[in-house]
């Protein structure tokens, strides 16, 4: 497939802004700056990135608790996504949502959801919007490896293939759920091999590549939006960090050894894609780095923005909870 | 005013619903030939489209429903309440939540029609009364008609609203005749009910009481009974739980100074519970007597109709309960 | 595979004692005797009897809504499976369940269940008890098409695989959920074809064929017992009467052809077991006859023990709630 | 007697009872690392037989429980409050109706161990207090415990109970410690906390203040404030919710006159209507004041602690509900 540069340095942008988004974000929240659960996604961008390139505003996605890698590889703005970490009024959800919960309706970014599996049926129904409507946008939502394990997946798959919704399966297979390897509780081989199970694509794809994951997403979008279906992408991948700050319990030698980790660590998505950029005279490796420090620089800004922003006020608390309010019992 | 069927009333307010506001659709099971009788000729006017069944899978599709919400239709699920606890992560997580956790981003007019089938030997796995636990879960509006107008009057009122809705209709009512306002009649030019302002069935000076769907109206059969003993009673159906009109229950215990709350879910926590709390703690100085909950026993529903028929509450016991409440 | 001839003459007296059952709940029914929803298995009894033929009084089965056929075929009371029909206390459950939630947990029936998909995790849990504990019964559960597209599914056929659990998945497939074909709901061809996403045997039988069911099931219990897992059994068949009694709403010929119910109807189970013993010389037509109307006594005594028994008492209301029990509210 | 964290007292209870009770086993998402901390060090000593990860099927898992219990296991399942809606449906048409629908031939000696992260910017996907959603439903015994002794005395009633029981751990008392008495200085030589036992926490004249799960502890915190201004206060744990002990809770307000609820739950159709709602009825004469409930406010729980702060019951807001009933 030709891509086009601009596809994919902006790839390549918004990879670094997810690393430099999530090293921030580590760097903050072991200084305190704010608490709650927060899940990086350092290792896995290429699989977000790659499959959001394939999509346009008026599309839409859907994400879980590993949650700040979409919303950016969609296009979502880091300084209101840093300040709903921060917990304040300019953040996506005025500080309502927090790290598990960001989302940005004006970008077709239909939010995070720290309930594993909920959000794949959700995305089921924009996609069934489409069709209805007879419009042409598609939706596509990501979960992990564990997750591929709730009956939500089973209903909404057999529901997309039924229908022959537009709608994309991205399985973010990074091999473990917490602490628990996905070899010991998915019964096949690869998340994608049961897609035969609902009679669509089923594709394994190196999810450190955001190249492959891109083309594969493009022929699932292309097929979604031909009427032809659902697809199933599995971005076979790796988290390089712990499972969420602040889960100091488990020491990681107890679950995944130091040189599996250090293997995967090997295959950094940003520096695969930058040596292939580089490989084939795409960009230089000082416009690479450009790329890094002007990221780092926006997630800096993003930083000052929310440290910035107020928190609500009181008589926030009861507002956003109905769209035709009612007195509060 | 035409006499209509409360099953009919619900199709007449999805119709005319469908007809006003294409980005209304319907969807769940065996819809399309009405297995359950609200949906019937649907299909014929509206299309494949709009009237979708789905497969026996409520987790997705009440979730489909929500997504579909979020991006600009109006979706109507057919469900009963004993099928929610299948589907309960997507209008629990999802429905109830999303808004609220998206800083208002989210805009979910979504309906869910949840059946209650009970009194009938349905027996355990299919009688639920289950709208007091969704009552505590903040995020959705509870719709509980006792009556053909309010039935198709709340539920036009429900597909419009832009929340999540759960519509519990009560199967014990499904062939109630009522009278149904033709549109020509109303001065709107059509029949729409509004949340959270109760109805006073009927006035009384000597106790108030609270009914909640089909309850409404052993309510007023037991008002009847006990006028032929000089007692008056005021007859209120708060008809919407979520959200509810406390100002109505408040001014009519300070008329009558007595509260009796019959409510056919299971007693504990129930509507009845959380209706008492509330006057207990705002209308305490009016009380001239114990509030009396006549709510359903807390079991199972037993299949044997030998059984059944002592759970529920009914005239018999209403009007037992209005006595101890005066003391006779 | 060589059957002994009891085996073979015990699946055609449960074959019949269904039948019969069935034949006289549709007549007591209509005329009044007792109300509530019962769904008819005349059709389909070959799916039953065949799979628990395969079973001991050891093993443990679960079911559904479709309820009656189950437990006759496990060897369940016709008696007490009418007598709770009627809501009386010498019923299986004292009246309390009624039609849909017939059990007898003496001889391993777990009982049905009018949430459907709801009892296949159930049946999973048995089977891994035997596993902790090894013991080796194994554990067996019925559900239908329709049911088959429940996310309890999916997450039970997984955690069956797994954790290789002796359980035997048996999908009742009569090719409608009520009016719903399971053409537009089920996105493969067979319901078994899903049994590759879950890395265990999935096989195609002739629901009609009592000992084609009872072959593919002496197989799968021998996998279960042996410790190599789980086995998806789909029995092809067709019911013969309407969805459930009552259900005079919708009119055969809006979603099932004459034609089809004609063509399926000449594949009367009962007779395809019939003229196999007979012309195999297992049993004259005068000795399968005699067991036709044995079963029918059997059937009329029960319907005479429900009639005579008691309903329960106003005191047996909080009754059984409880094992431990505490005061009622 | 020993000081002992809330957390290591669930340890403690599990552990006992796996090794007095073969049929013990647990499992529940990464429970052999402890990700969640109560199940550490179990593997070891139980083995992976009885010590199971799961996949992320809580419907799943749930109902293996449900299938394991009937069959003669004793399984103790770890998840959270909010993730029981995924698997709500083995809760509530298994655990819950199966043995009355089955006329009792259904025993199911299975404990669910729901922990409720609330309170530390866990936001709306994470803290549910469900506990009144489960108390409408009948047949699940609902325990709800303030302090390490009962956490560990009624996980282990809990776990030796032939019931289906919910235990809802209160995550903000996770690291609580406390007085668990060691078993040489108990007379029955283990600790055991029967079900239906409320505790009087401490005595007083003035008003009743029942408090339900780390509001137990704020209710201590505002009799000590209130104490200081020479008004004395009642404070009363039920302990456990099904069954509830309301002798002890109508005692006390016989006695005093007056009753604060404060309850983490949100508030409509919460644990403190419930209370509040039975002792409108049967303890209706002994009130001398409105009974003020203390509960969450309506809303899901927002993420920022600077609105989070404001949704639950706390010592300030028992104080001032205290004081409104005194009208002081
Ligand atoms: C329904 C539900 N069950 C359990 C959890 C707790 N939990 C949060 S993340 C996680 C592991 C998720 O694994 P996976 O889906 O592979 O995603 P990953 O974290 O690896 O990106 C678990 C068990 C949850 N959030 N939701
Ligand atoms: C969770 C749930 N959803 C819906 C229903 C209503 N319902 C009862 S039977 C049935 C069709 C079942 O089809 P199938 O599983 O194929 O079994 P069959 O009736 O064909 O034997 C439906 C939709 C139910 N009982 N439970
Ligand atoms: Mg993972
Ligand atoms: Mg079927």
């Amino acid at each position: 497939m030709d891509i086009d540069r601009d596809t994919l340095m902006q790839m390549l942008r918004r990879m670094w802004m997810i690393r430099n988004f999530e090293l921030k974000v580590i760097e903050v929240h072991s200084a305190g700056e704010f608490t709650g659960a927060a899940h990086p996604y350092i290792g896995e961008e290429a699989v977000a990135v790659g499959a959001c390139a394939a999509l346009n505003d008026t599309d839409y996605i859907a994400g879980n608790h590993r949650s700040h890698g979409h919303p950016i590889a969609k296009g979502g703005r880091v300084d209101k996504a840093m300040a709903e970490l921060y917990g304040r009024v300019d953040g996506y959800c005025k500080g309502k949502g927090g790290s598990m919960h960001l989302a940005d309706f004006s970008i077709g970014i239909l939010g995070e959801s720290g309930i594993l599996g909920s959000s794949v049926p959700v995305a089921v129904g924009a996609a069934l919007a489409a069709k209805i409507r007879e419009e042409n946008f598609v939706s596509l939502v990501f979960f992990g490896d564990g997750a591929s394990n709730q009956g939500a997946l089973h209903e909404s798959m057999n529901l997309a293939s039924i229908w022959s919704l537009p709608v994309i399966f991205v399985c973010e297979n990074n091999q473990y759920a917490v602490t628990t390897s996905y070899a010991t509780t998915v019964s096949v081989e690869h998340v994608s091999d049961r897609a035969s199970a609902y009679n669509m694509p089923g594709l394994l794809i190196d999810g450190q590549d955001a190249i492959a994951m891109y083309e594969a997403t493009v022929e699932a979008v292309r097929r979604a939006r031909a009427g032809e279906g659902p697809t199933l992408i599995e971005g076979l991948t790796y988290r390089f960090e712990e499972h969420s700050l602040g889960l100091g319990r488990v020491r990681r030698g107890e679950y995944r050894t130091e040189e599996e980790i250090d293997s995967w660590r090997q295959r950094d998505p940003i520096v695969i894609h930058e040596d292939r950029l580089i490989s084939q005279g795409i960009a230089s490796r000082e416009e690479c780095d450009a790329v890094n420090a002007e990221t780092q620089q926006e997630v800096d800004r993003a930083v000052d923005f929310a440290r910035n922003s107020p928190f609500p006020e009181e008589a926030d608390l009861y507002e956003d909870m109905w769209a035709n309010p009612i007195p509060q019992p | 005013m035409a006499q209509t069927v409360f099953i009919e009333a619900i199709n007449q307010a999805i119709a005319e619903e469908m007809r006003r506001d294409e980005s209304v659709f319907i969807m769940g099971e065996d819809i399309r030939l009405a297995v359950y009788g609200a949906t019937a000729n649907l299909l014929g006017e509206f299309g494949e489209k709009r009237v979708l069944d789905t497969p026996l899978s409520e987790n997705g599709f009440f979730g489909a429903a929500v997504g579909a919400s979020l991006v600009g239709m109006r979706p109507v699920v057919e469900t009963l309440t004993s099928f929610m606890w299948v589907g309960m992560d997507q209008l629990i997580s999802q429905a109830a939540k999303m808004r609220y956790m998206f800083g208002g981003q989210a805009t979910l007019p979504v309906v869910y029609r949840a059946t209650m089938f009970y009194g009938g030997g349905s027996a355990a796995h299919h009688s639920d009364r289950s709208y007091p636990m969704f009552m505590n879960m903040p995020g959705l509006k509870i719709i509980i008609p006792s009556n053909p107008a309010d039935m198709k009057g709340l539920l036009k009122s429900a597909i419009r609203d832009d929340d999540p809705c759960i519509v519990f209709e009560d199967g014990t009512l499904f062939g109630m005749r009522g009278e149904v306002p033709d549109d020509s009649e109303l001065p709107l030019g059509e029949l729409i009910v509004p949340f959270g302002e109760a109805r006073v069935v009927q006035e009384g000076t000597d106790c108030t009481v609270v009914g909640i769907a089909a309850s409404v109206n052993h309510a007023v059969a037991a008002a009847d009974q006990l006028a032929q003993e000089g007692i008056s009673i005021e007859v209120i159906d708060p008809r919407t739980l979520v959200p509810f009109d406390k100002a109505t229950v408040l001014k009519s215990v300070e008329k009558t100074g007595r509260l009796v709350i019959a409510d056919p879910a299971p007693k504990v926590c129930s509507a009845a519970s959380e209706i008492a709390s509330i006057v207990a703690e705002e209308g305490f100085w009016d009380l001239q007597a114990p509030i009396q909950k006549v709510a359903s026993e807390q079991v199972h529903i037993p299949y044997t109709p030998a059984l059944e028929k002592l759970v529920y509450p009914n005239t018999e016991k209403i009007v037992a309960a209005v006595k101890r409440t005066l003391d006779v």
